[in-house]
């Protein structure tokens, strides 16, 4: 790692698209970013350790209002970046169907399986998943048939292996994992907005950094996480 | 402070079953393959040596992946397993300490190997001209001069077995009451901000639960210890 | 029971290279240090696997490496006394003792503990674990836990040399009922030539892993070249006499051979039992007329048949006592002032206390080698 | 297969690096505080035995934060260490070495220890009586007889390096070149969608750099056994 | 130098209570099995440390409990010969043998290692394992390393029981030259009295963890009492002579004390040196004439001047030679059928074959306790 790099701090989740874009950043002005991949929750904890983070990019807005809380994120530097969906999913084989619409008899579709979803109270697409079904009011009758697994990837290799029927993932994962297919996408409206927000650490000196936030925002950027399934919540900006 | 949840309680319960099983289960196991490894001399002891290590080895999260493939509902082996012995892991606690097990194992094999690798064979064969065949020379001479690695075998795969995790969730999920044991437990508090409270009320009562082993596994050491003490 | 052993074993820098039949009952193997005693019998026990070689006692063969037999250790039923103590260190000394029962079938267990216990005088020790005992202490029980396994072969290995003699004299005469009376075959591993002549029915004489020579034990006695240099003087006739009558009045026993009458020390036989004689060659001395006023009170008219080699200041003599054979070591001084020649009439003089219990054993019925 | 990208690359040499560091460091203090918990007795022995248990009890993101909390740059260790030694772990690959040293501590102290227990003191008094002070006396009799737990202790110590990543990456973070590890790789690639491939390669280069340093540990064990040989 | 133990301890159900001095260059402790000579060498050493009591071996106050004084085990420079050999079992028998040299000074290295390694026999053994030696080998490494540690002080239990006789020959002189020469205070364990015969200057005889009698070794032979019933045939007077004169012809040496000439087989000492003999009780003979044509040569004049406590068929006489004190061991029917009465004048017969090496030795310069 060249000193002078852009230290980005970003959810595990992001890898594939942010490598991508942190490539194009470097073709096009020269700079580069060096990119730590992890949970967000452990991200946000060494940041507030003093980690040497430029760019923060968090899976969602909790970790980032912790840091933004503790002014450790420079003041309006913070973008609700990228968004994306969640949609049930079944192993590729499964006959399962289902429309998703308030009261859909989830209950039958699992039978006597399970729900694979994130940890309902720690992972944000758990969280998203248990508010999406409490709001379509679904949660009661399925509460007791959860399994919440570590992480959204964990839920999907749970499905994906035919250990659990059905599972509640992201739409950036479902579509690229070739042992799934999604069964239905949640109504946006049925959860909280989905938001990957990016922010400056207060501790930052890098003076690539804000340009390097603001190159996340442009029209290249925007077609490489498209290109993961993502949606684009930021206005594009042009250089 | 102790004022749990009934979900914690049963985080608790759970894993202080789920640890007595992963060393209860896995001790006959561990003793054997450390046997075969410190006397067997046979092809592939390399390789088996090399497997028992796996565990510790791989990131955990990888262990649990392929448990979930071996031994899940369609694994090869869990699929033989539930269908002939009704044996199923998924999603039940019996999954959790198969994870536990194995994630010990190399610890347990270790020490269990260290001990018969020190025991002075010649005693052994005192046992055998006196009559007593390889199975009893192993129950009455061995396995009674090993049983401080037997000990530290046991202590270090339930020790393990309260901090294991990430094969764990990975393999059986974190289902309250089911398979959500106390790391599992402690890791979601650590995910959420605020947490940290949470998280350390339960690390307090693992470590009070692991000192407690501890203590009683050290009394018990020391009491074969003296018996076996070369003034 | 004839013990046929005959075995071939690589070890280290040494061939062990090993061929006797031995049908007596106690069997001595005697050699210096290094020379593959334990080596030897831990290939009878089962301990090591020889090269080559086949192994018999009685019916039962236990190596045949030909016919790719192999008894293994267990099934042999050896009692094996070690070198070392070797106890069980998790084990009380009861526990230690008592091992070798599990492992007998009931029939056949003739060691009766309370017994063994008494001779070896560790009734105390019973509660005790091995670390804590003395190295004496240790070798006791370890002679103990292999009686009591009620073998049907036992092997010693020095099983004597960390005791005093006063325990000694305790267990010496158990191995000889054990030996007379159960009649199992016992090898047995010793430097003191006075344990294998009290012992020992046949004596096999290992030097640098081969036998030197092996045969009855009152044979080998008699051949003062093979005793080391300093044992020689404990070498000697061994005679097996008849109690003839005892002497309460002054404690002694007069005991009967073709050699004449001889007095020891009371000896507790009934009368027309059979007693060895060691006679050491250095308690024998050469009168030329009868002697008178001397405290020696054994004197046997004999004939000299034999003056062996010279061997420093001393010479060896072997004396025909009408038949029984006797050997005396002299000085080449008195050869010379006596006059002794090859033919000449003497009187080999004995002295009574020249007899201790180490001297005299209930006989053992010496058995030739078939 | 082995076409690696520059950041996998480093992660390999990373992984060993901070491996055998881990390894190497931690092997003077296992062996002391082996020493002391085998042969010591004094006050809060029990206590110190619970202290050395604990990153196998913890789950490993607690035992991340703790450390972060305590060696970060703002922790009161780490901000002494840096301010009196200059020795600085926070989001440096030393302070990778020190999670792992951390983790694979306590199965280093075991092996060891059990080994310790195993030597006959008699030898010793041995070398006491001939001459040979308390110090010396460890050097040349205990310490070659221990030679195969140490030895025991130093592979567990390698391996789990090798796997560990839980407490790595909350310690230290994931930063390519820098604290990257190959199981914080790995885990990376576990976390997008079609990186099972990565990890999967990244996997092999990880099970065949830990069963290279199984065999070489193997090979030097048996040599020490055969000198141990008791015949 | 000085030895002086006076130390209390209690070992599980045995009570140490032992307390001697001993100015001898060479103190033999003897006694039963279990009787604590083992854990008072031990303490000695300072591996164990006693409840109470002091150690001072010349100037050096090892022990002191009462001032808190206790030098430990290094640096009290001892050489220990184990009960059991107790080599390290991962060095070579070159570095077992090495070892106590690297912790002596430069200038206090006595021991020759060529020298040792010769005397032990054990030239062939230097690259092996101790794992893979015999017993025997194993002990005559042990001695080998306790004496090239160059010890100012050396502890040997039972050092010779596992050799054979020829060994043991070759290395008893070795220890006598030691302790003569070089003056190295020798604390030396044994059951066997020849050894202790032959080689204490002192000996202290325990029992049961106490001292049951101590003194010079020529005093304490002589107390046939005091020896256990199977070994008083070796005991008797232990006699310090002069060399007179050697006679190559019949490869005799003649030596002369008090009591009178005596003839023994050829010593390898200059005339005019002293020579200790053992004279065993059982190998003196009473003759109430001067015998003749008898093959006994040394005929000594002596007055009978007590009879001992009657011992089953025997009885023990103290005879005065001339102011030097003899043994001798008859029957009973011999002190009636010769007429034997304290005051008579009576010849003591002794053959000259009865000094074989083991009752000869260069005569150590006995020393009084102070
Ligand atoms: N640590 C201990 N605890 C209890 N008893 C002990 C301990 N050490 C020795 N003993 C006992 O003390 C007695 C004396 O032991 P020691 O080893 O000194 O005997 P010893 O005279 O050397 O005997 P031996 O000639 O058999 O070697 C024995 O009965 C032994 O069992
Ligand atoms: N496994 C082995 N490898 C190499 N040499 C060996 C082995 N075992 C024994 N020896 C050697 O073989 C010889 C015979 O050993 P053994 O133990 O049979 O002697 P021993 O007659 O019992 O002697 P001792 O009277 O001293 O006990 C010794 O020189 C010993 O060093
Ligand atoms: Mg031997
Ligand atoms: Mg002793």
């Amino acid at each position: 790692r060249a000193d002078g790099d852009v230290v980005v701090f970003a959810a595990a989740s992001l890898k594939n698209a942010l490598d991508a874009v942190d490539a194009a950043w470097k073709a096009e002005s020269g700079k580069s970013a060096t990119a730590s991949y992890a949970a967000s929750s452990a991200l946000a904890k060494q940041i507030e350790e003093g980690a040497p983070a430029d760019v923060f990019i968090s899976a969602d807005l909790d970790w980032m209002k912790y840091l933004a809380d503790k002014k450790l994120i420079k003041d309006g530097s913070d973008v609700k970046l990228l968004g994306n969906r969640i949609v049930l999913v079944a192993p590729k084989d499964s006959a399962a169907k289902a429309d998703i619409a308030a009261n859909f008899d989830l209950a039958a579709l699992l039978g006597d399986g399970r729900l694979a979803m994130g940890d309902v109270k720690a992972v944000p697409a758990g969280k998203y998943g248990k508010a999406a079904l409490e709001k379509l009011g679904v949660w009661s009758s399925v509460e007791g048939k959860i399994a919440q697994a570590e992480n959204v990837r964990a839920a999907l290799k749970l499905v994906s292996t035919g250990e659990a029927p059905l599972g509640i993932v992201y739409q950036t994962d479902a579509t690229a994992e070739p042992g799934v297919k999604v069964v239905g996408v949640f109504p946006e409206d049925s959860h909280p907005p989905i938001v990957y927000p990016v922010g400056v650490t207060a501790d930052s000196k890098s003076a690539d950094a804000a340009a390097y936030v603001k190159y996340l925002q442009s029209a290249k950027a925007k077609e490489l996480f498209e290109a993961q399934g993502f949606t684009m919540l930021a206005p594009v900006v042009s250089n | 402070m102790l004022d749990l949840t009934p979900d914690e309680w049963n985080a608790v319960r759970l894993s202080i079953k789920v640890g007595l099983w992963a060393m209860a289960a896995s001790l006959p196991f561990g003793i054997a393959i450390a046997l075969l490894l410190a006397r067997g001399k046979f092809w592939g002891k390399s390789l088996l040596n090399g497997v028992v290590h796996l565990p510790l080895i791989l990131p955990p999260v990888v262990t649990g992946y392929l448990l979930l493939l071996s031994f899940g509902r369609r694994g090869p082996i869990g699929s033989f397993l539930d269908e002939y012995f009704g044996i199923v892991f998924s999603f039940r606690w019996t999954g959790a300490a198969l994870a536990c097990a194995v994630m010990g194992f190399p610890l347990m094999v270790r020490a269990i190997r260290l001990s018969i690798e020190a025991v002075d064979r010649r005693l052994e064969a005192a046992a055998g001209t006196l009559g007593a065949s390889p199975l009893w020379v192993f129950l009455t001479v061995t396995l009674p001069l090993i049983l401080p690695g037997i000990v530290a075998g046991m202590i270090l795969s339930f020790a393990k077995a309260m901090g294991e995790f990430g094969a764990t969730i990975t393999f059986v999920s974190n289902i309250p009451g089911e398979t959500q044991t106390l790391p599992s437990a402690i890791y979601t508090f650590t995910q959420v901000p605020g947490g940290d409270a949470g998280a350390m009320r339960l690390t307090l009562i693992s470590i009070a639960i692991s000192m407690a082993a501890l203590v009683v596994s050290e009394m018990f050491a020391r009491r074969i210890g003296q018996r076996l003490d070369i003034g | 029971m004839t013990l046929s052993v005959a075995v071939h074993h690589r070890l280290g820098a040494l061939d062990l290279e090993t061929s006797f039949e031995s049908a007596g009952h106690l069997t001595a193997l005697f050699g210096p240090s290094g020379s593959g005693k334990t080596s030897l019998i831990n290939i009878i026990a089962g301990l090591i696997r020889p090269d080559a070689g086949r192994i018999v006692i009685g019916d039962r063969t236990l190596v045949d490496t030909a016919n790719r037999r192999f008894v293994p250790a267990y099934r042999r039923r050896v009692g094996f006394v070690f070198q070392d103590a070797r106890l069980f260190p998790h084990l009380t000394v009861r526990s230690n003792l008592r091992y070798g029962r599990w492992f007998t079938p009931q029939g056949e267990r003739y060691a009766e503990f309370d017994r063994v216990v008494e001779m070896l005088g560790i009734g105390h020790l019973l509660g005790r674990r091995p670390a804590l005992l003395s190295g004496g202490e240790k070798q006791r029980v370890a002679i103990g836990r292999a009686l009591l396994a009620s073998p049907r072969l036992l092997l010693m290995d020095e099983p004597l040399a960390s005791l005093d003699d006063a325990r000694k004299a305790e267990i010496m005469p158990y191995l000889e009922r054990l030996r007379d009376e159960t009649r199992i075959p016992i090898v047995y591993v010793s430097h003191s030539i006075a344990e294998v002549a009290r012992l020992a029915t046949d004596v096999v004489v290992m030097a640098e892993g081969k036998v030197a020579a092996s045969g009855p034990t009152t044979e080998i006695m008699q051949r003062l070249d093979l005793l080391p240099p300093e044992e020689v003087g404990e070498g000697g006739a061994v005679l097996d006499m008849k109690v003839l009558r005892h002497d309460e009045g002054f404690g002694m026993t007069v005991l009967g051979a073709a050699a004449g009458e001889m007095r020891v020390p009371r000896v507790a036989l009934p009368e027309g039992a059979v007693v060895r004689v060691r006679v050491r060659a250095r308690d024998v001395m050469i009168a030329t007329e009868r002697p008178q006023g001397l405290s020696a009170l054994n004197i046997l008219p004999s004939r000299i048949v034999d003056i062996g080699k010279v061997n420093g200041a001393q010479v060896d003599l072997r004396l025909d006592c009408h038949g029984d054979m006797l050997v005396s070591r002299i000085t080449r001084q008195s050869l010379e002032t006596l006059q002794l020649t090859v033919g000449r009439d003497v009187f080999a003089v004995i002295k009574t206390v020249a007899f201790d219990r180490a001297n005299l054993s209930p006989g053992a019925p010496l058995v030739l080698t078939s």
